[in-house]
């Protein structure tokens, strides 16, 4: 699947709720479902600052596509990051560069997990492209 | 009269809203408090019939605005008891009337090799400018422990204050615990050795009255918007004597006498310590919400704020696995906890969903956090305009909460 | 479509009011402006619906109130032109925004025998500063002169300039004479010999569209309050590549990463400059006032007080024994005058007495006097919604007080 | 005639007025009428601080009573002190300490020479007490 239809498909998963509680549960689903990343990339450099919690996100290049593996010590920030994992794994480099994430706002999160100054999700989003930036040059 | 508290709400139109569809349950106090409509309208006021720059001016609006400000500063002189008006310094709050005296203070009297003291409960404001100043001037920070409990261990000051300590730093009671400190008691045992002490009363001030010559504090600061003032303005009370003794801040208007390329010489207190325009609508703003305080009255509101925080307490403790931080038998209305494997994000992020704020993190107190070996917590902190009512939905919001995770 | 006055004056409720039973002419804009309600109405709704501390909140209001703190930096960044958001930092106001710079940048490059070059026609917040900084490094002081008719003596600048100039500071409009720099020649001039330029917008700010990057400024300083804002918030814009290489002002939250007894880090621009609770509202008062000032636009802003300058000139010409200072080609609406054998303050006093505010006394720029020969001014400063009316009192006033003393 | 009767003469000489550029006529009267003071005294220990304007004040005890004379380069201020030197001098030092200066009030002058920071008309009483407060010490 595109970028877009997975943002597509998780917009959609997200529009029978009405209750941001019952989003949340969504949220913690995802967290559960997401691939553990190995201990030893737990490092300092794979920690994304900015955060009120920790979180921890490596990727690896396997076969011309990037593999994604992340964890939080906070539950939400977890499934934030494991809907990011779920729409940016194993996508093309460029394709993960050009991205508009529309389906931030569109799902609430924006406004939701904005207030913390140095925006957690926006860090994350960040880390994300600089890693698919740094092997778009290496294929070069 | 004493009004009630659904009064006193209609006195912050604020709190009288709902967010995502419940109705807001503000519990971030300690963070920032709200604002009467006596303080939201007295600005308006004075920006609709005397703004006008202060002091050097001669017309009508000038003298009107300079009166205000002037007796602002007598009325915040009068509400901290402080001897002499020029002791009240306008600044733009706490951590800017901490930076004052830790810059002209240090420029006076500390040098290489010199100590300060500060508490491990203290909040950034009040460590980072010291040790700014201590890495400028080679003086060496030192720490006053906290127990388990959250109170200062303040059987260890005698051992710690040596003849190098130039001042002490303390909070009156700490943002995250709740602990009120036996300040009165500290600066006694700091000036046996004539250590001058500089307390932080920023989570003080809105909850009983201060009296700066009873406390003998040297320097008492606090912020106005903590207490139901605007932000941007806050307070530095200084000694005269030690105020006359230190060198100016900040350079600029109004804290000048004679100034030429050669040779400037500074103005008398407080003007010395006000450089520029000052922010003088605030000013008026935070004398008027220190008017209100004393309307709703320190009897009142210690009961209140009292009656919240036992009442919190006791329904906290019903919760499995939540544990408080900061159980000093002297508190004020701040609850410090958190829930067992849960974080103290998530649960923020949660209780905000059911319109309930709180504050979550290391509440700008990273050393506190670590000797409690915790990257953070939650906390709810309570303004005497809060209800019991609010305290049970915090209640069953923590408790769906922890079912979501534990279940 | 453009506004008239008459409904421009309707946006200012403070204009329309009688002092001592007349009618109030404000001309003491240079001191500060009035606030549409536009502005008064911002702040006031902020603490009605949104208000809560920034940056650190998980709640509702907190992320409201943080997204709208962090959009006025926007506007503002967008106001001056400057390439980055993180350029803009709020301070209290001009004057701490020049001692912030004074101190960080002097900390970081400014050595004993170093030399710093202010001008002759500084407010004392440009000078008081930069002398405190020379004293406490053992730095020079040096001075760029003007000419009689209150012009920068542009030429003197190559040879003021030494490879031990570490920084230029000169207004961009004086407060004063009203003249214009070429603030841009200067900085050309300067970067040549590779010194750093701060430019005091104070009085540039409100009378034409700022441009950081046209005029390829490292810092620029300018107050809210002066630019239809409320007081006790300004701003510092600086250079991303020089705000990031000198070390951060005051301590406390907000400004830190990481803080512990052995050792603290400081968060990223702009935050590094920003510490303690910021005057949030303030900010984005500011920001409201700015898009004000864009809703009346620069156009019209200059015609309209190029009109009253052009006018109020030609009629003072007219009076006996008036004297103009500053009488540059290049000037914004601010008129400094003596009228022969009465002194300025006796002058004020009395057209006090008619309505009409005006400001006296040495503006803040002794040294500026002492070139002159005289020990003040009268000060009439205009904005755009004054009117050649006012303009007719202010005339007949001096008129009817020139009689008095000469008759 | 004691400091009262003088305060209560000039409160009702300055109640015929309810201009203020009348008033301003008639301190200017007044600053006409003043003693000049001797050049020699213009000093920079006589100069009053904290005015727009300067004021130069001067004392001397001749027979027992206080004799001031002063000056100014603003002529309202020169009038205003005028008006202070008409009612002080000749007064015994002790009814200068304890005088409670109404006429200020009730003249209008309070509120408008307040405006001024370090207000003019506070210094130049403040330098006029300092004078009989150092004559009375003198004497016992
Ligand atoms: C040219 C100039 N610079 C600096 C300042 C200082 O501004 P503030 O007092 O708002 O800090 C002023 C205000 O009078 C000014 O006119
Ligand atoms: C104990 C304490 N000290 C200092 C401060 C700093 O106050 P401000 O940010 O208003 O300068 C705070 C505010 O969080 C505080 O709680």
């Amino acid at each position: 699947m595109t970028i877009n239809e997975i943002q597509n498909e998780i917009i959609e998963e997200f529009s029978i709720f009405d209750d941001w509680m019952d989003k949340y549960e969504y949220i913690i689903e995802f967290a559960k479902g997401l691939p553990a990343i190995d201990v030893n990339k737990k490092t300092p450099q794979n920690l994304i600052n900015g955060c009120q919690s920790k979180v921890w996100l490596d990727a690896e290049l396997i076969d011309g596509k990037l593999s994604f593996t992340a964890d939080s010590d906070a539950i939400i920030t977890k499934g934030v990051v494991a809907l990011l994992v779920r729409i940016f794994n194993e996508q093309p480099a460029t394709e993960i560069l050009n991205t508009d994430l529309y389906f931030i706002a569109k799902i609430g999160l924006s406004q939701n997990l904005s207030p913390t100054r140095a925006n957690g999700l926006l860090s994350m989003i960040k880390r994300i492209k600089s890693y698919a930036l740094a092997f778009n040059s290496l294929e070069k | 009269m004493q009004k009630s508290i659904d009064e006193i709400r209609k006195d912050f139109p604020i709190l009288n809203q709902k967010v995502y569809g419940k109705p807001l349950v503000y519990l971030d106090n300690g963070a920032t408090s709200q604002k009467p409509l006596l303080v939201i309208n007295a600005e308006k006021e004075i920006y609709e019939t005397i703004n006008s720059n202060i002091h050097r001016g001669v017309h009508f609006l000038s003298g009107e605005m300079t009166n205000a400000y002037e007796n602002a500063r007598t009325t915040i002189q009068k509400f901290i008891n402080a001897k002499f008006s020029e002791e009240i310094i306008f600044t733009k709050g706490a951590t800017d009337s901490i930076n004052l005296v830790a810059f002209s203070f240090g420029e006076q009297f500390v040098n290489e090799g010199d100590e300060i003291i500060v508490t491990e409960m203290e909040h950034h404001a009040n460590i980072v400018p010291w040790q700014m100043l201590c890495q400028r001037k080679k003086a060496i920070l030192k720490v006053l422990p906290i127990s388990d409990e959250g109170e200062l261990i303040i059987s260890k000051l005698d051992n710690l204050i040596t003849s190098k300590t130039r001042l002490l730093a303390a909070t009156h009671t700490s943002n995250v615990l709740g602990t009120i400190n036996p300040v009165k008691e500290i600066i006694e045992k700091a000036h046996k050795q004539n250590v001058p002490v500089l307390i932080d009363g920023s989570q003080a001030i809105l909850h009983s009255k201060i009296d700066v010559i009873d406390l003998n504090a040297d320097f008492y600061v606090f912020s106005g918007h903590k207490m139901y003032a605007p932000t941007g303005i806050g307070i530095l009370y200084g000694k005269k004597e030690l105020l006359e003794k230190i060198p100016p801040y900040q350079g600029g208007g109004d804290m000048v006498d004679n100034v030429s390329f050669e040779k400037t010489t500074y103005a008398e207190l407080p003007f010395k310590f006000e450089a520029g325009t000052s922010n003088f609508v605030g000013a008026v703003a935070l004398a008027k919400a220190s008017e209100y305080i004393e309307s709703i009255g320190f009897e009142f509101i210690k009961k209140q704020e009292t009656e919240l925080l036992n009442y919190a307490t006791e329904k906290m403790q019903t919760v499995k696995g939540l544990k408080i931080y900061g159980t000093s038998k002297k508190k004020c209305s701040i609850i410090s906890f958190l829930v067992e494997n849960i974080h103290a994000y998530d649960m923020g992020l949660m209780l905000d969903k059911m319109g309930i704020a709180v504050r979550t993190g290391s509440h700008c107190a990273q050393p506190l956090m670590k000797r409690f070996g915790i990257e953070g917590t939650i906390r709810a902190s309570f303004s005497f305009y809060n209800t019991k009512d609010e305290i049970d939905s915090l209640i069953q919001g923590i408790e769906r909460i922890r079912k979501m995770f534990n279940d």
